[in-house]
């Protein structure tokens, strides 16, 4: 069986060669061609059997397209808007203007790091009270622009600290899900990396979601359930599996809307491709729900979240 | 399960006490060791007469202490549970459930009842920590939407008693949606001016606080709680931050402008009792 | 003349005697009638020619009832809510629900101390951002609760801080104004004791604007214009002159609606009774404003404030 | 009158600029002393070519350095000031209105028209610092609210060009009111959908922060404002406190989340653009 190790390992030397071919001209193409087919076998083998906790490796891989990446290749222009207009501008959660189609729209999204600096920098896409209240003006703005609302959501969850408690994390998450429930707009949400808990869900209760492929969405991560549930941390493959946090598991739970296929090897051996597949899903459900009328949207928004959960009538008491 | 003790008020401590078993008729406090008289204990918001530690509250001497007597009558929907994604950790989810069942008494982790405090009528749910840790799966999302809807309809104000370690993990995302479908008919409260009080109790964390909990229009927290989205290990490791002293306590919450009063648990019926007064113009000559 | 000092001299030395005589049982019953005689004369002179300087001495007498006195006495009960709940509660601005006639509210007021210890913790009635997103919050819960709003105020102004400007205290005083603008209940503000610019007219853009007698509503202090307009800090008498800081001419200029009189002395030399005027006048305005339907409500505010200012059309070119 | 000066974008200072009469071909940089010819300054978003430093802009030069050539309709109400106190400080108030009139060549602090930026049709307020300090009075009031109707109508973007010192003093109360009317008819342009985009310029404080330039959609800072609203000198006389190096900067307007971005002047016009072709939807193929 193919592990993630020998695949990371081959694609790092099938980059390297090819940067070689290009740019120095070296004569390898033979090698290159070879390794290249080597490498798609490898990757057909392992994409196909992939597990729950490969797939949280690949949501989580720093190479992945970040936020801003997709959003550039995905809309026409993206005008970014800044601050909370009381504390600070938070970079791990980003939005603005953007233009898809010819037609305006507000985005919001979580911001990651490729380099460790830049994850220092966007706090591994963690955002704390400051993102949460820029995204509820954002939100504000889109309603009363009429604009609709796209969000991309890759983040591990809310910031965890003293400063995110000081300043009511959960109330500003709390915030967020009342304003974004109540817009008078369309909105699509789309799981581009991690879905992490609350920090997610804030910005992705939408009328419709998407997830890429190899995205998941959780309840909490996989190692903490382990930690909670299974009292041991080398359990978190175990715990991947059974959280049901694949996009194709939360498909068949009718949770996500449509799973948004990925390039062979994911994300990130085609962003280009990624962006293009996001931004013609996007179009799709925005021009859907766009022609719907206002009281109608809402009565499909109210209906799809009030009916959330599985549970059933007692037969007997137990 | 660790409870707030209020000694000469000026120490702070948290203890175990082991939940009662509603057969006891002696409990022994965990904080002094002395056995006081179940009946006793009831009269006395189950807070201990020797030392002052409050002890642990199921939901159903919750309610007892908060309504007027004989006035509620329960209106829990009858739902459990279902098993959605087949969760196994260390045992089966759906045994999880029974175990809890058969401990508590209740189908899940909220009664919800309608009632009378100070004789004015609400609709007053409470959510059971001993229930899976509080958490908020399926069932609980809906009948907390439901005891809302039935706020609606009578025009009663509805009280919410938070407990609650967070989301139902055995539920997966399904436990996470029970924050936006709590909140929806929060907004159908609010659109229908329902007024909605939220009482924090120990402890009142994560996705719970993160919804409903959060988007009260008046927010008491009893004496000794533990308010806080992230739970203080997960902080740590993540942040490497010293925590203060008083992190996450109702009064970290009190001085962060997170609650309106912070209400030692003896005066919790009162309290509610002079709110509802207020806010219950049709009927005190309005 | 009589003037301030000599004036405040005889009011302590009655105050002294009244406690000698009701609390110590001393025979000075003849000296005391006397004493009060002749203070009463003293104070009817006094109050006769007041000044506007003389007012804003007045409006800012620290004997003066403070917010939370006012509240007590007026209002049947008062239960405070605490917090703007993302940065912490301030004690310069509170307010809770309170009960009038039987009906509840929400009542916001500026919060002064007495003494300088008070004065201190209370900021001298100097709100900050929390503050003024508490109000906002309250004035959020009266709309959706459809409760009427009171404010009652008393500020020098809102804090001038480097916290202040960090958590954006301008854009939280435009939040209360776009808030309080909107709410679908009656709204009337008292202005009890300094109304100080912006951080007063944030809480006081109501249906009804009310005044005590020896109160003032000013656009700047007059120390303030005097040291801009004047260069000269011992202009502020004539500065509080120029200002029309009075209510009498606040109600000459159609700003304000009413002016509540004072006890002889000042609203301080009689508290219960100057609560009663306050109360009486608050029940008759909200009794009215109640009884209109909203849409007449909203078009009467948005009226008042629409055509707010003082200008003419040009005659010719300058 | 202080303004931005850029040095090798590493230094920061004030430098004191005269106000440019209308006839002067030549002016000279306040900050490096060379002479600049006027018509080349304009060209540069007067900008010193020399040196870098912001010339001091009044309405006008603002308003032909950010619209479209030629499109710009004034459209100004033909409003004077009253003096509702007959305000007399070192100078009676009709005086000091009637100086600034003959000075700018306005009517009061601010001159709206409409104009296209980059082909996008917008009403335009742009307040001018050398009118009584672009203090908000009446007139002030007044036409922004027309401004903003007349948006309402053309379902042009409103766009504010904001420059002031805060509430017309000689106007008293009258003036503070313009804080709560302008933002009711902010309320009117927000439901009417109508974008609403403000730009800081030196100086956005007082009155006009706290109300009406506060509350846009989208709010861009002009490199070398001051954002702020209290005096300096009122803050350290109130508060002891001694203030921070970037205090009220727009830098320090940036890193509290006041504001969206911070726009060097030549970029200005582009900026503006741009965020109006994305608004734009009905024009770009919409
Ligand atoms: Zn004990
Ligand atoms: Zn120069």
């Amino acid at each position: 069986m193919v592990d993630e190790a020998t695949l990371k390992a081959l694609e790092e030397k099938v980059t390297e060669l090819r940067r070689l071919v290009e740019q120095d001209g070296l004569a390898l193409d033979d090698e290159l061609a070879l390794l290249e087919r080597r490498l798609e076998e490898l990757r057909r083998e392992y994409f196909a059997k992939l597990s729950d906790w490969d797939r949280v490796k690949l949501a989580r891989d720093p190479r992945r397209p970040t936020g801003i990446e997709l959003v550039e290749q995905v809309f026409d222009d993206f005008y970014e808007l800044r601050g909370d207009r009381l504390l600070r501008d938070d970079p791990a959660l980003r939005g603005g203007l953007a233009k898809l189609s010819g037609k305006p729209l507000v985005v919001l999204f979580h911001q990651k790091g490729k380099t460790l600096e830049e994850q220092k920098r966007y706090r591994f896409g963690m955002a704390g009270p400051a993102g949460y209240r820029k995204a509820v003006r954002l939100m504000e703005l889109a309603g009363r622009l009429r604009l609709p609302l796209v969000s991309l959501v890759d983040t591990p969850g809310a910031y965890p600290g003293v400063e995110a408690e000081s300043h009511n994390i959960a109330g500003t998450i709390a915030q967020c899900l009342q304003t974004m429930l109540g817009l008078p707009v369309p909105t699509v949400a789309v799981i581009v990396g991690e879905g992490g808990s609350g920090g997610a869900v804030a910005i992705a209760c939408a009328d419709r979601v998407l997830m890429l492929e190899y995205a998941i969405y959780s309840v909490i991560s996989p190692e903490g359930a382990a930690a909670i549930l299974w009292k041991d941390q080398k359990a978190a493959p175990k715990a991947a599996e059974a959280l049901g946090l694949s996009a194709p598991k939360l498909k068949d739970l009718g949770i996500i809307d449509e799973v948004l296929p990925e390039p062979l090897g994911g994300a990130h051996s085609d962003p280009q491709a990624t962006a293009a597949t996001v931004r013609t899903a996007l179009e799709r459900h925005l021009s859907e729900l766009s022609s719907l009328p206002l009281d109608k949207l809402l009565s499909l928004r109210y209906k799809r979240y009030r009916h959330a959960g599985s549970y059933r009538e007692l037969e007997g008491r137990p | 399960m660790p409870i707030w003790k209020d000694e000469k008020k000026s120490k702070r401590e948290y203890v175990e006490v082991t939940p009662s078993r509603a057969e006891d008729l002696w409990l022994r406090c965990q904080s002094c060791g002395e056995l006081v008289f179940r009946k006793k204990l009831a009269q006395n918001s189950y807070i201990c007469p020797h030392c002052g530690a409050y002890f642990f509250l199921s939901a159903q001497e919750r309610i007892a202490s908060l309504v007027d007597e004989g006035s509620a009558r329960d209106v829990t929907a009858p739902l459990v549970a279902n098993d959605p994604l087949g969760f196994v950790d260390r045992k089966p989810y759906p045994e999880r459930v029974k175990e809890a069942q058969r401990e508590t008494g209740l189908l899940d982790a909220v009664a919800v009842v309608e009632a009378e405090i100070g004789g004015h009528p609400v609709v007053l749910a409470v959510m059971d920590f001993r229930f899976i840790g509080g958490s908020m799966g399926s069932v609980v999302g809906e009948q907390l939407c439901l005891a809302m809807e039935r706020a609606i309809e009578s025009r009663s104000p509805f009280v919410l008693v938070a407990a609650s370690g967070g989301a139902r993990v055995q539920e997966g995302v399904l436990s996470l949606l029970q924050m936006p479908k709590t909140v929806l008919v929060r907004r159908k409260l609010a659109e229908a001016g329902v007024p909605y009080i939220a009482v924090f109790t120990y402890p009142t964390t994560g996705g719970v606080l993160a919804s409903i909990a959060s988007l009260a229009d008046i927010t008491l927290a009893e004496r000794g709680t533990r308010i806080g989205f992230a739970g203080p290990r997960v902080i740590e490791q993540t942040t490497k931050e010293k925590l203060p002293p008083d992190f996450q306590t109702e009064g970290f919450a009190l001085a962060h402008g997170m609650v309106d009063q912070v209400v030692p648990r003896e005066a919790l019926r009162d309290e509610l009792a002079r709110i509802l007064a207020i806010l219950d113009g049709g009927r005190d000559g309005g």
